[in-house]
């Protein structure tokens, strides 16, 4: 009964989706054709990535602010770690990235402090170290070797590797978060840390998962992105951020932690590529594109935040006598 | 099975348990019976893992084993269902009967997970439960049950239950007493921690009796009565800690007429003078701490009226109450009754702040002379008043959670559980000025599990049970048996 | 008559230079009969990279394009993929990266290593004009990663090689006069009786400059000489002498010589080899018949600096104030 | 009674050095450091010339600083609401004149102090909704500019933003006396307590019948107002406004509240500390800019420097408990 009222909550940002997608495709052919298609899909890669980990660490009831530093240190280190070939590159660029995040993690958990807190300080670190790494210069593939990055812009259709890689990526947390009981651990600390921690979760694993896989998702995003341009620069991704988080919420990934899906991320995800693309593809100015972002962003919380309180009104209202009752805060 | 010795606890300087000792074999069942505050729940929750003990030793099947975590004891073969519900709102049925259970195996399908869950929840009487439904969805009733079903989920050597029936019908009662029987049928040492006579007798093996955080030698439930159990539970008597009661009393301030809110089961009916000291007593979730809220404005009055001196009364917020002169003290006074990193002035003056300031800047002298005239009232040490209020011991946080009050000179002042987690002096103290304030024209209104409290500080005693006011007595016609019989068994009393 | 659509890919028009950009190639497209559509990135390669990819899904048929990346060097797929479309690829403002001369049809812009070689320009005729001694100095460059600081720094530092000492060079958080003024207001004061001149990058930069050597007691073009490069913001320093010179560096004419180039190919259908700076003819712009060549560079007419110097300066027609001013 | 009985000797102990102790000592020290490293360090001229490089920062980290203390952690949206001020305040200044100018700008910034106090105290999260602001403030900045430089011709206006009186800078003037007066209001204003009480514990604020959303909402305008004063100060001294101001700037803001160790679980700390944090930023940051430190050194320092300070003074609290 409950699982379909949260495909309903699905089902009505689907249908925002669509609005958003049916306004712009009505003046935009390229809304439709295949190759355009494949571009929009393109280009939800990097953000999306990122939206994912996002989306894990605040499903946690944690917030990882650092995605966007350390996906220019990521695409950094790929771009210098390129000669040892475009795919061990990446992977250990991911594997580096996932220790750091899993230690982000342990800190976090071990101090017990507010992971919002602790990653605007390793925001200003990661980047610090990104320009340290790269002699504050942008790190090129030397251009004669560029052809062995082409690999990255194979097509599939509708596809490019890049896109397959995202939606892998999303299957992948998807079934992680679904079918394992590590992931279902990131729920329950998000729906309740001090209940799960009774009940005996580990909290500490959920918590380095959680930070481990952001990490490593901002970094796959920074070093996927960053060799198929063929450079990165110390200084890229800086609002990342903003879009990832973006996607989350108006994919129905709570504030306070322990709800969400990943569908609803890519969900997200779509909605604000969609507007971004279209509002851009049109020749609006940039004014008009922040503009956007950031009312539909202040109107989907806000409302839902309205909506949420509403509902656990009702809630209280027609549940049966219960003997604890809190003073509302 | 279990043998703890020489358990003790301290939270900062209070003592909850000193040297406890509790010892449960294979098969029995073990009630855990105490008053409100004796430590029951802290003595579970060091076997539980949750709470660390400062000393002692536990040793489960003769081997000594360390518990620091929820983990280890659970490793340990530990299953526990702990007083406040540990349900994640946000998970499904089927996910909170297997949360933290890591033998369900690393893989785990919605489908898989529920087939699994449903003979468990079948057990407790929760078939009509759809396994996938988000516990959000369920009642407080369902979710102790949900609890309890995931303690028989986990092949677990010893089980405790900390209080599982007090959000409980009578039928569902019965689910979970059958569970039990299973568990001990099945060789597993239960520990049942309960305020209920009746479970006590049907359930138990041996009873283990704790007072003031200390235990005593556990008895046969056969060789008890109800009534010697009652003596073992309130031991010895301090009567000299409570003032005389009122001498005269004033006109109705306070009605309620067939009221009810969210918690109650039965329409209240109430009248409170002014002078008056009326105790709500009943054990956790009776209903006594709704009345209270009703008229502090927190809670909802889903029928029925409110006068307040004679006039309508339907507060929508604490601020509408506060402006009516009415206080309302919650029983959580870490999380709404003080403001523990600010100094004890600050908290002093925080409803009142109209009246220390002037041209809305705060004036020192005002201040100041407006917290020293509460700290007076309610004998505040003034070499306090530069200290932060979590710095200061129970029993002075709850005086200035309850003195604050007095700045607006409140007309009612409504307190649940006016001396919890307070110590033998300071509670003497908050008692003599409750009373001298009543005698000054205030009505006191305050719910108690405590029944030497009740008995001791009140003019009149609503008893309340499982939703239900019992009846209203006068406190000189009252005995500490009568008040415990009506909230912890009402159809013996009767 | 309608020639079509050119679309320009350029970043956020917050800057008001790229703002002034985008106003040129609008007024050059108009007159050359074409559509502009101006697509804007938040800073951002890696939107940019993807709005080609709409733009070339859209399959809509084009006059052509401008293409001013925001990272040069990590937009190169994107230019390669523009130039697969068969479409002119005109690209602008960034100086195009050794071996991607295939994806491009010609560079129209501006020339940042030529930027930093006329303020050295200013700075050395400043030295010998004014009697100041000029030996040890600063830069004060773009930020960190910004290839745009990097040229023009270069420029600069080859074309005083062996005439000036270069004690250090700082870079700022950006571009402008808050930016400018945190460094120079700390590196003046540390380094004083020492620095004999400033180079700034742009005049921004070099006014605040300027202000944070005042309040330090020096007085700007007597005790210290000051060079921006290129006239950026505020032409108030330049024209009370506290910066000694400036070059005319517009964001409008850069656009518009953008759509020129675009247009002149379109007609002419070939493009010259080697490079040609534009004439710096104050009265007119430079003709559509020109030829052009693989590389245009805008050029950067030095001006004067003093209030009759700056009021007489004009290029292509349009005054110093106009073009500076934005 | 046992309640008579004096503080025990360990129960003194307990009690905290003030935080902003911590932090004066460090300024001191890495001042000390610093001049024997380098000699053109420990000048009066660059003293002051830090606390100038301080004001700005500083002006709005004291602004902060209210955010922090009312519980609400931090904003995202102080640089990008800074443009939109300085493009506001520039035109209204053309267009009304310097004093108009300067009351609409104040106003608007009041305004947007509301709208964001006022969503926060509804969705609970400052951190994300000061996010989604700041692209709103930051496109409502380039249309309200047209992307062009916004220029003023005002001599009060440049008279404000390059005086000097008595050598010291007007930023610097208005820095300090703002740290004071700011000081003084959370202490004894009604409103400063009100922010303080909400802060500590928003929930006894409420069972004490205070308007907790009226604390969020004060503090965020505290804030705007702070950001107005700094946008008033860079457009004034440069006599223009532009879309792209400040860009980059916000967690200057917030290192400075946090090096100045004002506990983000609100309801401690003073604007004095975020004024402290500023300048002990400022200094570090001198320092580097002397020494020749690339700008990521730079970077990773301070941001080392606020993983560092946050942790030490969240152990230290730790420790207290
Ligand atoms: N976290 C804590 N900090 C300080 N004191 C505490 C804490 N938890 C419990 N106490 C105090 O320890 C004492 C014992 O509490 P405990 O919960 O064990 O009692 P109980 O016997 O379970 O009572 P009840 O019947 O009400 O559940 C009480 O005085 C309580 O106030
Ligand atoms: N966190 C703390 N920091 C500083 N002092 C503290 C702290 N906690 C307790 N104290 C002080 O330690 C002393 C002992 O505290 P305790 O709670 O035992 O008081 P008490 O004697 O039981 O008083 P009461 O009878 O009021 O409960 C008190 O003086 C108290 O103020
Ligand atoms: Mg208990
Ligand atoms: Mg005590």
């Amino acid at each position: 009964m409950k699982v379909s009222s949260r495909s309903a909550d699905l089902l009505g940002r689907l249908g925002l989706m669509l609005i958003v997608y049916l306004v712009f495709a009505l003046h935009l052919p390229s809304y439709y054709s295949p190759a355009g298609v494949a571009a929009l899909l393109d280009s939800a890669v990097l953000s999306g990535l990122v939206a994912l980990g996002v989306a894990l660490t605040m499903i946690a009831g944690e917030m990882d602010l650092s995605v966007g530093s350390l996906a220019a240190l990521a695409g950094i280190l790929a771009v210098k770690l390129f000669p040892i070939g475009v795919f061990p590159s990446i992977i250990v660029v991911v594997l580096v990235c996932a220790a750091i995040g899993a230690l982000q993690g342990w800190l976090i958990h071990r101090i017990g402090i507010n992971s919002m807190i602790f990653t605007v300080g390793t925001l200003i670190a990661f980047r610090g170290i990104a320009l340290l790494v790269s002699g504050e210069k942008t790190q090129l593939v030397p251009l004669e070797d560029i052809a062995a990055t082409d690999i990255l812009i194979g097509k599939f259709g509708i596809f490019s590797v890049l896109s397959l890689a995202l939606f892998a990526a999303a299957a992948l947390i998807f079934a992680f978060t679904r079918w394992t009981l590590w992931g279902r651990e990131i729920f329950a600390i998000g729906g309740g840390r001090s209940e799960s921690r009774a009940a005996g979760v580990p909290i500490r694993r959920p918590i380095m998962i959680a930070f481990a896989l952001s990490a490593a998702l901002a970094g796959l995003a920074g070093a996927l992105l960053s060799l198929k341009a063929g450079s990165a620069s110390p200084l890229s991704y800086d609002s990342l951020l903003l879009e990832a988080v973006a996607a989350c919420l108006i994919g129905g990934i709570s504030l306070k932690g322990g709800k969400g899906s990943i569908v609803g991320v890519l969900i997200g995800l779509f909605c604000i590529r969609f507007l971004v693309t279209g509002i851009a593809a049109l020749g609006a100015p940039f004014w008009a594109q922040s503009l956007a972002t950031g009312l539909l962003l202040i109107i989907v919380i806000v409302a839902e935040a309205i909506f949420a309180a509403a509902a656990g009104r009702f809630r209280l209202a027609m549940r049966r006598p219960a003997p604890i009752i809190k003073v509302p805060a | 099975m279990l043998r703890m010795t020489n358990i003790s606890k301290r939270y900062g300087a209070t003592e909850v348990l000193r040297e406890v000792a509790l010892e449960v074999r294979s098969g029995e069942v073990m009630a855990l019976m105490g008053e409100n505050g004796a430590g029951k729940s802290t003595l579970v929750k060091i076997l539980a893992g949750i709470e660390p003990a400062d000393a002692g030793t536990i040793e489960i099947a003769g081997e000594p084993v360390t518990i620091r975590s929820p983990r280890h004891s659970q490793a340990a073969g530990v299953a526990y269902v702990a007083q406040e519900l540990s349900i994640v709102e946000s998970l499904s049925v089927a996910e909170n009967v297997f949360l933290g259970d890591t033998d369900a195996g690393l893989f785990r399908s919605p489908r898989s997970l529920s087939t699994k869950a449903r003979p468990f929840l079948l057990k407790v009487g929760l078939e009509q439960v759809d396994p996938l439904e988000l516990a959000e969805n369920l009642s407080v009733a369902e979710r102790q049950l949900v609890e309890i079903a995931r303690l028989l989920s986990r092949k677990a050597r010893i089980a405790i239950l900390d209080e599982p029936t007090a959000a409980l019908s009578d039928a569902e009662i019965l689910r979970v007493k059958g569970a039990v029987r299973t568990l001990a049928d099945n060789g597993c040492a239960v520990i049942y921690v309960t305020h209920r006579m009746a479970e006590v007798f049907e359930l138990s093996t041996r009873v283990t009796v704790l007072r003031n955080g200390r235990s005593f030698p556990s008895i046969e439930t056969a060789s008890l009565t109800v009534d010697t159990l009652i003596e073992h539970m309130l031991g010895r008597k301090l009567e000299q800690m409570f003032p005389a009661r009122a001498t005269r009393m004033g006109e109705s301030v306070v009605e309620l007429d067939q009221c009810i809110g969210h918690g109650l089961l039965a329409p209240i009916s109430l009248s409170v003078r002014r002078g008056e000291i009326l105790a709500l007593a009943g054990q956790v979730g009776s209903g006594a701490n709704a009345v209270l809220r009703m008229l502090a404005g927190v809670l909802p009055v889903a029928s029925g009226t409110m006068k307040l001196r004679g006039a309508a009364f339907a507060p929508h917020s604490i601020a509408d109450s506060i402006a009516a002169k009415v206080a309302y003290c919650s029983d959580d006074r870490k999380r709404d009754g003080i403001f523990a990193v600010r100094s004890v002035p600050e908290n002093l003056s925080a409803p009142a702040l109209d009246r220390v300031s002037r041209l809305q800047m705060i004036s020192p002298v005002m201040e100041s002379r407006h917290t020293r005239g509460i700290a007076e009232l309610f004998g505040i040490d003034l070499a306090y008043l530069t200290r932060l209020a979590g710095n200061l011991s129970g029993g002075n946080q709850q005086k200035v959670a309850l003195g604050k009050w007095l700045g607006i000179e409140p007309d009612v002042l409504l307190v649940e559980e006016p001396t919890r987690g307070v110590d033998v002096g300071a509670r003497a103290e908050i008692y003599r000025h409750l009373r001298s304030l009543a005698e000054r024209g205030l009505t006191v209104i305050f719910a108690s599990s405590d029944t030497q409290e009740v008995l001791g500080l009140a003019d009149q005693i609503a008893t309340f049970y499982h939703g239900r006011m019992v009846r209203v007595v006068s406190a000189e016609s009252s005995t500490p048996e009568s008040i415990v019989r009506d909230v912890i068994h009402p159809t013996l009393a009767a | 008559e309608d020639k079509g659509v050119i679309v320009a890919f350029v970043p956020s028009s917050t800057n008001p230079y790229i703002g002034q950009w985008a106003k040129g190639a609008q007024a050059k497209a108009g007159e050359l009969g074409y559509t502009l559509k101006v697509i804007e990135n938040n800073f951002n390669q890696a939107e940019q990279d993807s709005q080609v990819q709409q733009q070339l899904a859209s399959g809509e048929k084009v006059a052509g394009y401008v293409w001013w990346p925001f990272e040069n060097a990590a937009g190169v797929g994107s230019l390669r993929a523009l130039s697969q479309s068969g479409a002119p690829v005109i690209v602008s403002n960034q100086y195009p990266i050794k071996g991607t001369e295939a994806y491009w049809t010609a560079y129209a812009g501006a020339n940042d290593f030529l930027s930093g070689k006329t303020a050295a320009e200013i700075l050395l005729d400043a030295c010998a004009k004014s009697g100041v001694k000029c030996d040890k100095g600063a830069i004060i460059r773009f930020p960190a990663g910004v290839s745009a600081g990097d040229d023009r720094a270069t420029g600069f530092q080859d074309a005083v090689k062996g005439k000036l000492d270069v004690l250090t060079v700082v870079p700022t958080a950006g571009f402008l006069e808050d930016e400018g003024y945190k460094v120079a207001a700390q590196i003046i004061p540390a380094n004083k009786g020492q620095l004999t001149w400033l180079y700034t990058e742009n005049d921004s930069l070099a006014g605040a400059a300027a202000q944070a050597a005042r309040e330090n007691g020096l007085v700007p073009g007597k005790d210290i000489l000051i060079v921006g490069g290129t006239c950026h913001g505020d032409s108030k320093h330049v024209k009370n002498g506290e910066i000694a010179g400036t070059a005319i560096q517009s964001g409008y004419w850069e656009g518009w010589m953008a759509v020129q180039a675009l247009g002149k190919f379109n007609t002419q259908g070939k493009v010259q080899d080697g490079e040609t700076y534009l004439a710096d003819n104050p009265d007119a712009p430079p003709a559509d018949s020109d030829p052009v060549f693989k590389y245009n560079f805008l050029p950067n007419p030095a001006v004067g600096n003093s209030q009759a110097a700056y009021d007489a300066a004009k290029m292509w027609g349009k005054s110093a104030d106009e073009l500076c001013n934005f | 009674m046992s309640i008579m009985t004096d503080v025990s000797p360990s129960a003194a102990r307990r009690r905290s050095v003030p935080r902003f102790v911590w932090v004066i000592a460090a300024i001191v020290a890495l001042y000390l450091v610093a001049g024997v490293i380098t000699p053109s360090f420990a000048t009066f001229d660059n003293m002051l010339v830090i606390v100038r490089a301080a004001s700005i920062t500083g002006i709005v980290a004291i602004g902060m600083s209210y955010v922090t203390i009312s519980g609400n952690l931090f904003a995202l949206s102080a640089a990008a609401l800074g443009a939109f001020l300085a493009v506001i305040f520039a035109l209204a200044v053309g267009h009304l004149g310097f004093a108009a100018g300067l009351a609409a700008t104040l106003l608007v910034a009041i305004l947007a102090g509301m709208a964001q106090g006022l969503s926060i105290s509804v969705v609970g999260n400052p951190i994300i909704t000061t996010l989604a602001f700041s692209t709103v403030f930051r496109g409502l900045a380039a249309l309200f500019s047209g992307n062009s430089i916004v220029r003023i011709d005002s001599d009060i206006a440049l008279a404000l933003g390059t005086g000097r009186p008595l050598g010291v800078p007007t930023q610097s003037w208005a820095f300090i006396a703002l740290a004071l007066v700011s000081w003084a209001l959370i202490r004894r204003a009604r409103l400063g307590r009100l922010l303080v009480l909400s802060g500590a514990n928003p929930q006894t604020a409420i069972a004490s019948g205070l308007n907790v959303r009226l604390a969020t909402v004060v503090a965020f305008v505290a804030l705007s107002v702070g950001v107005a004063i700094m946008a008033v100060f860079t457009v004034s001294q440069f006599s223009q406004a532009k879309a792209d101001l400040f860009a980059g700037y916000d967690f200057d803001y917030i290192a400075a509240v946090l090096v100045g160790g004002i506990a983000l679980r609100g309801g401690q700390g003073s604007p004095l500390q975020a004024a402290l944090g500023a300048i002990l930023i400022a200094l570090l940051q001198n320092f580097m800019l002397l020494n020749g430190f690339t700008a990521g050194l730079r970077m990773t320092v301070v941001g080392g420097l606020v993983l560092l300070a946050t942790g030490a003074f969240h152990l230290l609290q730790r420790r207290l408990r």
